[in-house]
């Protein structure tokens, strides 16, 4: 019995491993795509992030520090740690915390490569940390008074989807997701194209395994992340998926269809109608006292 | 599966571009290469803004006394294995600014050079050959590294 | 075990006389001594536990008499430095503290009873003080030489080690005392400590800085004193428990309440009275250390935590917990904009008491155990990250965080706890943020209280990350100095090192012997949370701090696997400088227009224009002086 | 106040040459921008100092890719003016058309190059699509994509056929429409707006004080278009120069865009003007003399001194270019600017460094 | 009209180079370019200015050791070419608002003043 | 933001606009100058177009009767195909190949 349970968690926890960055991969791919159709070119087959991130496991290890790498692989096991508890269903104020860990470390490898670039690159990034961290708990917040517990497998229990009584802060969280896909108008501190004033911002300094290793972690990210969207539509995962690859289309339509902004507006922006939209909609929950489970 | 680990190097090339003494026009051709025309991101090639991350280095344009200090710090910034492409008549030889008192000629003198790609300036077509040349030549420089004694083995 | 008690009480102050006597050569050998005398009872008493002691006849006699003379010494001393220094301020207090000292005199006290009550809150205290405190004394050691050396002033450490030991001692009786007219009596005298070491330059911005400590701190006696009074004869009650014992809410005991709470506010430095810990930065570290950060301003929260029962469920209560999550709001936000390390970790000590000062606000079990067990790990990290900065001010001449660019270079062990000191102030598994973690689960339901914690934990990673990011970045500065390897220096370092990552790990047995026992103590009810396996459980959630332990334990298993893949086999290279390094210089040098070689460097950004230190806080003196008047003017109860 | 000392460039992704700005930032600001240039500086005007004058025309053609036509017409119609040369009419017009098509060029890619320095890739993609089909015409009438050697002393080289004509008229006309696309963009998509509005502000005053030219000093509302002049063909044509009263990276756009428009109506009444005849005169003799000539450029006006002795090589050739004259206004629109929007701003002077350097 | 030979050429002396360009710049003129012709070891520095499309240039004459004064505090738009002369043929301006000290183009290796004929014939 | 999301739009509903160049190859322009071509049996090596040539990317070695071109110097100007008096020069339109070495088309005339 013991071992027949532990079985399946191991095997779920392989599943955990492997999937993502699977599907990770070829979001990322489809991204490439569907950007270069918008922009009426062929684009890269699909599996060309999978090429790129083998390419860059044979590359020669190059560095401006001996440690700059140790911050590259705690980046990544925060990341699939945070991507493992929301997978686990754990409680989500800790998934954020720990999600937070993954991305300190990167922008603290970021400055310490002590490159004029990636270093003002990672203070970007601590000011978009500024602006996505709140929005992030208050969606928490959001839930919890939902549901009375800040455990996303409660979630299973209710009758009605988190996007009925948190629309504003869905919103919210599409803007937070520009952010963290690194989209224009918000790829201020590292974009996917190198074509900014600073060179690649953060990752200006990582080249060969430990950009691959990066890249890797990016595609639990995504997953992460849209994780984070399905969440909006527990009650039916399939309309749950859909509202998760809706957004991720929208979030490529975006990144095409806007110039980059500055940071300045995205830390007015956010601070002031986002986190505004998201304390309406908390606000409302709390006066109408709504429960959903 | 075997494919991809066959022609690893040659599957993404990642590019960084250095404008020596160039007129421009190889540029804007090299640029054009990525526009939706030509698309150079077909074939994995991205134009990535620092060396550290590139495969190649694209230079064009003649080394001048000032810039071969830029050049050379760029070359060796770039992770092994790293292939140069002169593109345009000028980082080839210099071509006709060779006998220009500030052009040293072309940027072979300062690089080993790995592919050539003629032309004033060259069509874009001819660039993408020279980057299809240069990710192969990146494959057997793969190899090569991966195995020293055994030699190139294509 | 009351003498053990006693034994605290008076060791710092034997030590303090010896100190005096000694010469300059002992005080190394005798603050080792006292490191490990104090530790070895307070651990012992740690060991046996809580209990309640009641001082009656004689012992009454002679402890009243000790309290009465001693503050009529203070009150002179009082009289002394205002007339000497011309502060009306200052007199104009003393006068009314000389009433009220005279009142509770000549009312003389009918129970004739002095209680000390050790409870488990007390006794984690108790550890803080004496084993923080201790450690910090032998820091000082290392420090203040050079610190006086540096600052051209005549050495006075004549003065400063007695006055630290008493310090000491009056912390651990406040602590240990549940008498009010105790707890107020060692009040004063942290006061009056405070004072003469903040103004230990003895210059004019030391004397402006000290003063102004005072005068703020004996409003907060004041109040305390006439809350005092106003429980005893109101309530006739003298006794800390008794108004927890005390079981109708009702105006008159709320407004009491509030003016200790007040009090409370005003040493932890809340939000209109925050302009004195500030100040008392000119201080030196050690000082700024062990009073300003881990023990003295806690003296503040531990009353405020100690009260909670009192209001705990009131409006009063709601109140107390908006006023604190503002205060941590607008201190985070202030703190961005902060170069000093000293103010940085100034604003961030206000913040996080704010914290506290909420959590204890709203009152839930979950929220009293996040500000114990916050007291407990922000009095270790601070300290740690207090000595550090003296430790870096020393080594490079500067606490402008931009100066320490580069600092793993000059003084890696330094910089590694530096850093591990700011790590655990803003990332989990550390135990800041766990009760982090905890406080805002406890606040989820009230959405004004949790709004301010998001907002100002999201400053809080901001300036912490960018002061961590500048100690790591590598290879900027080429300072001259070097690590010093001086064990009083790095013996405490180590310690509290050790000890932030101790306590972290074993977050269980501190939860389960000193916090759920205090709480349910307080709040009469379970804390509706356990810690087990290194997890942290409530109603609400959980928090597993193991699996964060695990993750951080595969992150060195994989810096190992991956040793050659990723670290042995890298090439070092120059950084990226758009081409146009220069290695003669070095790494960060660039050739310019002119053809001359120049460094290049990056800043943070501060925000000034936005986060203007003047305008949040004028605009925090609005909004908190509001909340205390309107809760004066009768939104109590 | 800790500054920020960053060098930007020569090798940086924005730029797509070698230009190096020592930045120093105060928190996010601006505070002192020098550039330094060098880095293409290939001394070609000496070089013509050996070559001998009608090869010299490949040489200047070769100061810029981008802006070549119109360098080597500059320079054939200076000799041409030493040597008393008048050429024939249908030469003038193919010349002003040619001219056109790459101020059209130059436009576009720039156009293409501004929106990649605010990160909107998609709509530089867009842009560089356009361009393409401008390179075809210029393919197709004279062999090559961005170089074109058409320029000769005393004439052109490349003459127009019908199925050209029809093609470039096919072409704008087609284009026009796609640019208003763009240009819509361009001008009226917000977050293009925020990056380009207010951003690089130069007043009239300090444009003239720092001898600005081109569309820089129009989008500053200074109406300085040496194609008034009627040199070449253009005084057979009829259009007014395009001003923008926005004084800002916006104006500068502004202009730049309706000069587009502004060109193919050049292109079309050129077209219909088209005399037919030769298209060069042989040429004899040697030039004696010295001159200046001048031309507007995309980006300016570009001056030409040449000095010949009567030998087939010259004694002096100097090229003063736009780019030149406009680099100074960095100087001024830099210091208080922020650093997202260095690249915007350096961007919109349209710096054409290897012409700056010859 | 625009490609002719350059007439309405005032030479001025040396010393009188500032007050003229302060004239130039009072009626309205702006700073086009400037040339320097090398005739054997003298160096003819032409100041070309703009006014409405008509040129009207300045001459002055110096030798190569000659201190120049710069005008680019009159015209900053100058201070790129007389950096450049000062890079290739070695003269000396002074007062230059931004002075790059013969670094504009050339480093330590380059040629130096490499438009000067030396072999004048 | 509507007139940009238009554009691509658009672009994606219709057909990339790509030229898959090595798989699929437009022809050249009829007057696309992409290399020289010499035939060598009219050639008088008067060295006209070594002079001529403004890049000197020809040497014409009249006594070995040997033609040599730089064909990585050619600028493709097209003027030595102008002056040449017998035109053995010609211009093409294909493509010269990139090459992993430069070396010089050296042509030998053998009677
Ligand atoms: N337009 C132009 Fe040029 C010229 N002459 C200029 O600066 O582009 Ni390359
Ligand atoms: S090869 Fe020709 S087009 Fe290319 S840079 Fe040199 S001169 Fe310009
Ligand atoms: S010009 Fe013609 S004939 Fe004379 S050498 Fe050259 S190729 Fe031969
Ligand atoms: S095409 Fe021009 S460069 Fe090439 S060989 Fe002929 S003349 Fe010389």
């Amino acid at each position: 019995m013991i071992t027949l349970i532990n079985l399946k968690i191991l095997i779920k926890l392989l599943l955990i491993l492997i999937l993502p960055p699977v599907i990770g991969c070829i979001l990322s791919g489809i991204d490439r795509k569907v950007t270069a159709h918008l922009q009426g070119r062929v684009g890269p087959p699909l599996l060309q992030p999978l090429y790129d991130v083998i390419k860059l496991f044979n590359k020669e290890n190059i560095v401006v520090n001996k440690y700059q790498n140790v911050y590259v692989i705690t980046y990544f096991i925060f990341v699939v740690l945070s991507l493992f508890m929301l997978l686990m269903k754990m409680d989500f104020l800790m998934i954020i915390f720990v999600y937070t860990i993954a991305n300190t470390s990167l922008i603290v490898g970021g400055m310490s490569t002590g490159s004029p670039y990636s270093r003002i690159g990672s203070v970007r990034e601590t000011i978009s940390m500024l602006a996505y961290e709140p929005i992030l708990l208050f969606y928490i917040i959001g839930m919890y008074m939902l549901t009375g517990s800040f455990k996303i497998s409660k979630l299973a229990y209710t009758n009605k989807p988190l996007l009925y009584y948190l629309p504003l802060i869905f919103i919210a969280m599409l803007f937070i997701m520009t952010i963290k896909f690194k989209k224009s108008p918000f790829d201020f501190s590292t974009s996917h194209h190198a074509h900014q004033e600073l060179v690649k911002g953060m990752f200006t300094e990582y080249s060969g395994p430990a950009l691959a290793i990066i890249e890797v972690a990016h595609w639990y990210e995504y997953v992460f992340l849209l994780g984070l969207i399905f969440l909006f539509w527990y009650t039916s995962p399939i309309i749950g998926l859909i509202l998760a690859l809706i957004t991720f289309f929208l979030e490529i339509v975006i990144d095409n269809i806007c110039a980059r902004l500055s940071w300045e507006w995205m830390l007015k922006f956010t601070w002031t109608i986002i986190i505004g939209l998201s304390i309406a909609n908390i606000l409302f929950i709390y006066l109408y006292n709504v429960k959903i489970l | 599966m075997a494919g991809i680990s066959k022609n690893i190097m040659s599957k993404s090339p990642w590019v960084v571009h250095v404008n020596c003494n160039s007129c421009n026009g190889c540029d804007i051709e090299f640029l054009a290469c990525l526009t939706p025309i030509y698309d150079a991101e077909r074939l994995g090639i991205i134009n990535v803004g620092t060396p550290k991350q590139a495969d190649i280095l694209v230079v064009t344009g003649s080394a001048n006394y000032k810039n071969i200090d830029v050049l050379k710090n760029i070359y060796n910034q770039m992770p092994e294995p790293k292939v140069v492409v002169a593109v345009g008549a000028c980082a080839c030889t210099g071509g006709v600014f060779h006998s220009c008192y500030n052009v040293i000629g072309g940027i072979d003198e300062i690089l080993p050079v790995d592919v050539y790609v003629p032309g004033c300036c060259p069509k874009p077509e001819s660039i993408i050959d020279g980057l299809i040349e240069a990710s192969r030549i990146l494959e057997e420089k793969r190899i090569k590294i991966k195995n020293p004694d055994k030699g190139v083995a294509i | 075990m009351e003498q053990i008690v006693l034994l605290l009480l008076l060791i710092p102050l034997i030590f303090s006389i010896v100190f005096i006597y000694s010469n300059k050569k002992l005080y190394k050998p005798l603050s080792f001594l006292m490191f490990f005398i104090c530790s070895i009872l307070s651990i012992f008493l740690a060991y046996k536990g809580s209990l309640s002691i009641r001082l009656t006849g004689q012992i009454f006699k002679i402890s009243e008499g000790i309290i009465t003379l001693s503050e009529i010494l203070m009150i002179l001393y009082l009289f002394k430095i205002s007339v000497k220094h011309h502060k009306i301020g200052i007199f104009i207090l003393t006068v009314i503290q000389t009433i009220i000292t005279l009142f509770t005199i000549f009312t003389p006290d009918k129970s004739e009873i002095l209680t000390v009550g050790i409870d488990k809150f007390s006794l984690a205290m108790l550890l803080i003080i004496n084993i923080v405190g201790t450690l910090i004394v032998i820091f000082a050691n290392g420090y203040i030489s050079e610190y006086e050396h540096h600052h051209g002033i005549e050495s006075k450490q004549k003065l400063f080690y007695p006055i630290i030991c008493l310090f000491l001692s009056a912390m651990n009786g406040l602590v240990v005392s549940d008498s009010l007219s105790m707890v107020y009596f060692f009040w004063e005298i942290t006061t009056i400590t405070s004072f003469i070491l903040i103004s230990y330059n003895g210059d004019d911005e030391a004397y402006k800085s000290g003063f102004r400590a005072l005068f703020l701190n004996l409003i907060g006696g004041i109040c305390f004193g006439v809350g005092n009074i106003l429980l005893k004869k109101m309530l006739d009650i003298d006794t800390l428990s008794g108004i927890i014992q005390h079981g109708s809410i009702s105006l008159s005991l709320m407004l009491p309440v509030f003016l200790l709470c007040i009090a409370g506010f005003v040493k932890s430095a809340q939000m209109p009275f925050q302009s004195w810990l500030l100040g008392a930065m000119v201080a030196p570290t050690p000082v700024s250390a062990l009073l300003h950060s881990s023990t003295m301003v806690k003296a503040g929260v531990y009353l405020i935590v100690k009260l909670s029962p009192a209001y705990a469920g009131t409006r009063l209560g709601t109140v107390i917990a908006i006023y604190g999550a503002f205060t941590f709001f607008i201190c985070s936000a202030i703190a961005v904009a902060q170069r000093n390390a000293k103010r940085i970790l100034a604003y961030s000590t206000i913040a996080n008491l704010g914290l506290i000062i909420c959590s204890a606000g709203i009152g839930t079990g979950v929220a009293v155990s996040a500000a114990i067990i916050l007291i407990i790990f922000h009095a270790i990290s601070k300290a740690l990250l207090f000595l550090c900065t003296g430790q870096i001010e020393h080594t490079i001449g500067s606490r402008d965080i931009e100066d320490m660019t580069g600092l793993i270079r000059i003084a890696p062990v330094l910089s590694i706890l530096t850093s591990f000191g700011i790590i655990s102030m803003i990332l989990p598994p550390f135990g800041v943020l766990v009760t982090k973690w905890m406080s805002i689960e406890a606040a989820g339901s009230n959405p004004f209280v949790a709004s301010f914690l998001v907002l100002g934990s999201a400053l809080t990673t901001l300036y912490y990350t960018k002061w961590l990011g500048s100690i790591l970045a590598y290879p900027v500065t080429e300072l001259k100095a070097q690590d010093k390897k001086d064990f009083c220096i790095f013996f405490p370092l180590w310690a509290l090192g050790f000890g932030v990552l101790m306590t972290s790990i074993f977050i269980t047995p501190i939860f389960n012997n000193f916090v759920s026992p205090e709480v349910n103590k307080l709040l009469k009810k379970s804390t509706d949370m356990y810690i087990k396996r290194g997890e942290v459980v409530s109603k609400l959630g959980t928090f597993n701090e193991a699996m964060v332990f695990i993750a951080l334990g595969l992150v060195v298993l994989f810096v190992i696997l991956m040793r050659r893949l990723m670290i042995s086999s890298a090439n070092i290279k120059s950084i990226y400088m758009c081409g146009e390094n220069n290695f003669a210089e070095g790494e960060n040098y660039f050739r310019s227009w002119n053809g001359k070689y120049e460094k290049a460097k990056v800043s943070n950004l501060y925000f000034d224009n936005i986060l203007d230190e003047k305008a949040l806080t004028t605009f925090g003196y609005v909004v908190s002086s509001s909340i205390i008047i309107i809760c004066l003017l009768g939104g109590l109860k | 106040m800790a500054k920020t000392v960053i060098p930007f460039g020569p090798q940086h992704p924005v730029l797509p040459e070698p230009l190096q700005l020592k930045l120093v930032l105060e928190d996010d600001v601006v505070v002192e921008a020098i550039p330094a240039i060098g880095y293409v500086h290939r001394g070609l005007e000496k070089l013509t100092e050996l070559k001998d004058y009608e090869q010299s025309v490949y040489i200047v053609e070769r100061v810029c890719g981008i802006c070549s036509f119109m360098h080597s017409m500059a320079y054939t119609r200076g000799i041409e003016s030493i040597m008393n040369i008048q050429i024939p009419q249908r030469a003038e017009y193919i010349r002003t058309i040619l001219a056109e098509i790459a101020r059209v060029q130059s436009h576009l890619l720039w156009l293409g190059l501004l929106a990649d320095s605010f990160g909107f890739e998609s709509l530089f993609m867009e842009t560089w699509r356009y361009r393409e089909d401008i390179l075809d015409i210029m393919e197709m009438i004279t062999g090559n994509r961005v170089i074109i050697s058409a320029n000769k002393v005393g004439g052109v080289t490349k003459d127009f056929t019908d199925e050209h004509i029809k093609f470039i008229l096919d072409t704008i006309n087609r284009l026009e429409e796609k640019i208003k696309d763009v240009e819509n963009v361009f001008l009226n998509n917000y977050t293009v707006k925020q990056r380009l509005a207010g951003i690089g502000i130069l007043t009239p005053e300090d444009a003239r004080e720092l001898g600005a030219l081109g569309p820089i000093a129009k989008g500053s509302g200074i109406p300085l278009d040496l194609r008034t002049t009627g040199y070449s063909a253009y005084k057979y044509l009829d259009f007014e120069p395009i001003v923008d009263n926005h004084c800002d990276s916006y104006g500068r756009t502004v202009v730049r865009i309706k000069e587009i428009y502004q060109s193919f109506q050049l292109i079309r009444q050129a077209i219909s003007k088209l005399p037919s005849g030769e298209i060069f005169i042989p040429v004899k003799g040697l030039p004696n003399g010295e001159v200046i000539s001048r031309l507007e450029q995309p980006r300016g006006e570009a001056i030409y001194y040449i000095k010949t002795n009567g030998t087939k090589t010259l004694s002096r050739l100097k090229i003063r270019t736009p780019t030149f004259a406009n680099i100074p206004t960095l100087l001024k629109m830099l210091p208080g600017s922020r650093l997202q929007d260095v690249p915007v701003i350096v961007l919109t002077i349209d710096p054409c460094i290897s012409c700056t350097e010859r | 009209m625009l490609d002719r030979m350059i007439d309405n050429v005032t030479t001025v002396e040396k010393k009188n180079l500032l007050e003229a360009v302060n004239n130039m710049k009072l009626k309205g003129y702006r700073f086009a370019a400037m040339t320097c012709v090398q005739e054997n070891d003298i160096f003819e520095l032409d100041y070309h200015f703009d006014l409405n499309f008509e040129m009207e240039h300045i001459k002055i004459v110096v030798n190569q050791t000659d201190e120049i004064t710069s005008i680019s505090k009159i015209f900053p738009a100058a201070f790129l070419i007389e950096n450049e002369y000062q890079d290739l043929y070695g003269l000396k301006f002074k007062g230059l608002i931004v002075d790059y000290k013969g670094a504009l183009y050339l480093t330590p290796n380059s040629p130096k003043t490499p438009m000067v004929n030396n072999k004048a014939e | 933001m509507a007139n940009m999301l238009n554009i691509v739009l658009k672009n994606f509903l219709k057909k990339p606009k790509t030229r898959l160049y090595p798989l699929k190859e437009r022809d050249s322009f009829e007057r696309t100058r992409h290399k020289i071509h010499f035939e060598t049996a009219d050639c008088i090596h008067c060295g006209i177009c070594q002079r001529k040539c403004p890049a000197d990317a020809i040497k014409v070695n009249r006594a070995e009767k040997i033609w040599e071109l730089n064909a990585y110097r050619c600028i493709i100007c097209g003027e030595c195909v102008n002056v040449c008096p017998k035109k053995c020069i010609t211009m093409l339109n294909k493509r010269r190949d990139v090459a992993e070495n430069k070396k010089y088309i050296s042509i030998k005339k053998v009677d």
